[in-house]
């Protein structure tokens, strides 16, 4: 999970609620506890009630919403995981860390479920690029999704780009990752029983974020120099290190290893109560055991950090130094930093000082949903007005501007939402992996599974000039778009992840985009048979003067049985006829 | 004729995973008595120019809007008058 | 024959050339970890693509310096085949087995493509299955390409043959518009004197197969196979 | 203990897209007075040891064998005396 969409400002009722769940005024660190679990990107308190709708069951699902990322069977005992998230925020104050921290967060939600990253990919929106702003921003977002993932050694095989206006304040970051690995080798953050430890591994902990939270769910304001602090900066190489590491240690010591989570938005604080409570168990922590970056950090700080690079192992005591000494070999910090505990209360001591003492649940589960007034859009009742006369003033352009058929076509294929896509894709390396068996230039990309005859179909999609203009369709149209693009290459469409960028919520025009976009997702998949298995919401998307249209982003993942059949969308020989299918 | 050079360092508390791997790298060749590696930038500017009081606030624009990085860097610069060729 | 393949911290290729190896060439082949020593009996090195220590400094040059680049670099020095790849090139540039420097792409940018390549000699083990002024096609991926030398060992390195690929065109010829990181004279691999070390950007490993649409890189390891036996097999090697 | 600041640029006649790529960019921008842009590296080591003359040799084996490329690099540094804390 990365940090997007944290609004610090706790309400008074809000407040009032924590008092009553501890008994007792909280402390400073308890209270920033709250602040980012209870935040929209940790808590979903706006988006909750609504998602519950989303149909997440299906045969083929071993994991829907609720753990790092969704897994799905692929038969034989092989399966998929797979999860998109947003990055908007950070990609917009600092564009190449931002989009390259995207990347790194979103590969760990794939790791921390036991599979090994096959392939990424991404969806951008941005402003046209007219200004110098947008050409930075932009730029830097497309080398930042590079370096991180031509590091790592993940391909980037697919993603999608659209460019409108509404996007010039908030220019959306998607960042999606697809992994593979046995079915019987799925990881949950879980913690087992009493008296098993958590392992720290990976980078050492920084002030990386900490004074950030409270500016990314604000609307941006011009001066982003005071947003600085907050800034992480990602380091790939750790990044690719711990990758081999997890996988290393989950083939070999899976007798050890419990369970594990990476720690992203919310740091240690979500990491611990989130496996805590799901678990029904606590955990106390020792801050002074956590490897430090800085000198004279805080308890608070420590807790709340997101530096990146990092994971959550549980593990059993009696196996822990032999883990230690290994991820130490591999070349990272590791570090027992607490113990699971029956009583469930989240103890954070710093040595034998005890710094806050919360239920795990509390942080979790208790903050109060918010299911918000909903208004229909007013634009939306002048633009349904003018509806049937769209086409007729398509034609009169036509014909007021002398297009010839030619003409058309050169200038459609001059718009940058539908011209080539090179610039972009030749900055990814699309075949590290020797899995890329199509991409990019094509509906969906495939890699295979190396030994076998089948391979995973992916790709994304999402219009969001039909969402505005009528959100439920325009979702519909977007998941059935993302699985025409599937079927179009031989695969069967499995199951989607999503990300639902919108501005602010508390417009009720807006909760009117966020409810109806949801309810078009949610009758499209049902009536195609596809299950949701997990997604992202990124709220808050508004600048000083506008929101963002309504964007969601739908990640689909298909099987392709037999790899010899599958379809590509060139032209084979002269002579073969064209058929159009359909309405 | 002047010439600037622009001394580019990541801030503190920003995450340095270059210096870090060059230590380790220099430690395993037995130069143990580095401590700490930082790696900057150096940026080297020839001016045609020769008022350096205007100089000094153009040097400062282009760093500040192109050459440094404000959200994770910080830089010092010399203006140093040289002989035009 | 059997193929050892360093896997530095950071590689990413290591995989990719392991399974090529292993599975397509159907050779034998193992993981060499970068702290230990080169075994005996390995007739091959590849040191494979990827970001090893993260490019940081320079790509390769933290790596030139892991203990096991000092038997590569004797195994080199006793005739041993050594190939490096992308990242593997870099590293072989820093430990000075290969002459000249990869610098940043002229572009200041990453690149991932398909390219073609001319082969310019055919008279070393990496190139023998090969003919002359053949054009091949194999992918690149990589940020630091463009290949620097000074003009006088680039004089050297013309005539003693040791250019085995320039980027061309698709009418084969090494224009501007062909050369995609601004490398010196289009020049995407060389060998060193003796030829038996060989350093490219480009990446046979992931040209191997028809499922990934190109199977050019074959035919460079079939190359090495063929003079290994031609040595007499098992007999060569053991430096 | 010491400090020693190492500036590396790269050699006369060594291409520098870098370089020329800022040198555009800031002409773009009207900064019209820049002639010549080069974009070196800075690297500063902090060093546990207090004896100069085998530092300046220290130092420059690490320049040698690590931190610079000499086919197109060259460098030179300072060493400065600092207070250890
Ligand atoms: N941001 C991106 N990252 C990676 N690949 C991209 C990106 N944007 C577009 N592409 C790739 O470029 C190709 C063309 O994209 P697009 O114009 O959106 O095609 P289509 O409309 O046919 O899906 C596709 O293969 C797509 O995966």
């Amino acid at each position: 999970m990365n940090r997007e969409g944290i609004n610090l400002a706790l309400t008074n009722i809000e407040l009032q609620t924590i008092k009553n769940l501890l008994k007792k005024e909280p402390n400073e660190v308890e209270r920033g506890m709250f602040e980012v679990m209870w935040s929209e990107h940790c808590s979903y308190k706006n988006s909750k009630p609504l998602l519950k709708e989303l149909p997440s069951k299906g045969e083929n699902v071993i994991q829907g919403p609720g753990e790092n990322a969704g897994v799905i069977s692929l038969g034989d005992g092989d399966a998929v995981a797979f999860k998109i998230e947003s990055h908007n925020h950070p990609s917009a104050i600092e564009p190449y860390q931002g989009a390259s921290t995207g990347v790194g967060g979103i590969i760990r939600d794939v790791i921390s479920m036991g599979a090994r990253p096959t392939a990424l990919l991404n969806s951008l929106r941005f402003s046209p690029l007219k200004t110098k702003r947008t050409r930075y921003l932009f730029g830097g977002v497309v080398s930042g999704i590079g370096g991180y993932g031509n590091c790592v050694g993940v391909p980037t095989v697919a993603g999608e780009v659209y460019f409108d206006p509404s996007y010039n304040e908030n220019p959306l970051v998607n960042a999606m990752c697809v992994g593979t690995l046995k079915e019987d080798e799925l990881y949950r953050g879980e913690t087992g029983s009493p008296g098993n430890l958590l392992l720290l591994v990976g980078s050492k902990t920084g002030r990386d974020g900490i004074l950030g939270a409270s500016f990314a769910s604000e609307a941006l304001s011009g001066d982003n120099a005071s947003d600085r602090p907050s800034v992480q900066v990602g380091d790939p190489f750790m990044g690719k290190l711990l990758i081999e590491t997890c996988q290393n240690l989950l083939k070999t010591e899976s007798s050890a290893i419990v369970g594990l989570q990476d720690l992203g938005a919310g740091g240690l604080v979500s990491a611990a109560s989130e496996m805590a409570s799901k678990s029904d168990m606590g955990v106390t922590m020792d801050v002074s055991q956590v490897p430090l970056r800085e000198e004279n950090m805080t308890p608070y700080e420590i807790m709340l950090s997101e530096s990146q690079e990092r994971m959550l192992f549980i593990v059993k005591e009696s196996q822990v130094e032999r883990l230690r000494d290994k991820v130490k070999e591999l070349g990272l910090d590791a570090s027992v930093i607490g113990e699971v505990i029956e009583e469930k209360k989240l103890i954070v001591n710093n040595r034998d000082i005890t710094v806050a003492n919360v239920p795990p649940r509390a942080l979790t589960d208790n903050v109060p949903e918010k299911l918000r007034e909903i208004k229909f859009p007013q634009y939306l009742t002048e633009q349904w007005k003018q509806e049937p006369q769209v086409s007729q003033k398509l034609q009169t352009m036509i014909t007021a501007n002398n297009y010839s058929y030619e003409n058309l076509i050169i200038n459609m294929l001059n718009s940058p939402n539908i011209g080539s896509k090179q610039w972009i894709y030749e900055q990814f390396d699309y075949t590290v992996g020797a899995n890329t068996v199509k991409a990019p230039k094509s509906n969906a990309s495939v890699v295979r599974l190396k030994g076998k005859n089948k391979g995973i179909a992916i790709n994304c999609d999402g219009n969001s000039r039909y969402v505005y203009a009528d959100p439920k369709r325009g979702a519909k149209i977007a998941v059935c778009e993302a699985s025409r693009n599937l079927v179009t290459t031989g695969a069967k469409p499995l199951g989607l992840t999503n990300c639902l960028n919108f501005g602010n919520p508390e417009k009720p025009q807006i909760y009117y985009q966020l409810a109806n976009t949801i309810k078009g997702m949610k009758e499209a998949c049902e009536t195609l048979g596809i299950p949701v298995t997990g997604g992202n919401v990124s709220l808050y998307n508004e600048g000083e003067n506008e929101d963002i249209k309504p964007t969601p982003v739908i990640g689909m993942v298909g099987l392709v049985e037999d790899l010899s059949k599958i379809m590509s969308a060139d032209f084979k020989d002269e002579g073969d006829m064209l058929v159009l299918l359909g309405e | 004729m002047f010439r600037a050079q622009i001394k580019v360092n990541l801030k503190t508390g920003v995450l340095d995973p270059q210096g870090e791997a060059i230590k380790d790298s220099l430690h395993s060749m037995n130069f143990n008595e580095v401590n700490d590696v930082k790696v900057g930038k150096l940026i080297t500017l020839s001016l045609e120019d020769n008022d350096r009081e205007q100089l000094e606030k153009r040097v400062e624009q282009m760093c500040e809007r192109l050459l440094t990085n404000p959200v994770i860097e910080n830089y010092q610069y010399e203006l140093v008058e040289v002989m035009s060729k | 024959m059997n193929f050892g393949i360093v896997v530095f911290p950071g590689s990413t290729c290591d995989r990719d050339a392991f399974h090529f190896i292993k599975d397509v060439l159907q050779e034998s082949v193992t993981y060499l970890w970068y702290k230990d020593s080169l075994p005996k009996e390995i007739d091959c090195v590849i040191l494979p693509g990827g970001f090893s220590y993260g490019d940081y400094l320079r790509p390769g040059a933290i790596s030139a310096h892991v203990p096991i680049m000092e038997d590569v670099i004797k195994f080199a020095n006793n005739g041993g085949y050594v190939i490096g790849i992308c990242n593997g090139f870099q590293i072989l540039v820093e430990s000075g087995l290969l002459p000249g420097t990869l610098i940043q792409n002229k572009q200041l940018k990453f690149v991932s493509k398909s390219v073609y390549l001319r082969v310019e000699t055919t008279d070393t083990p990496f190139t023998n299955q090969l003919n002359k002024k053949e054009s091949i096609c194999l992918p690149i991926a990589h940020g630091d390409g463009n290949y620097y030398i000074s003009q006088d060992e680039l004089k050297q390195l013309e005539s003693n043959n040791q250019i085995l690929f320039r980027y061309v065109d698709r009418n084969n010829e090494p224009t501007s518009n062909a050369n995609p990181n601004g490398s010196i004279q289009n020049i995407a691999g060389i060998s060193n004197l003796d030829k038996n070390v060989l350093g490219m950007m480009p990446h046979p490993e992931r040209a191997g197969e028809k499922i990934l649409g190109l199977e050019d890189g074959l035919k460079i390891f079939k190359s090495i196979l063929k003079h290994w036996n031609e040595q007499g097999g098992d007999k060569f090697g053991s430096y």
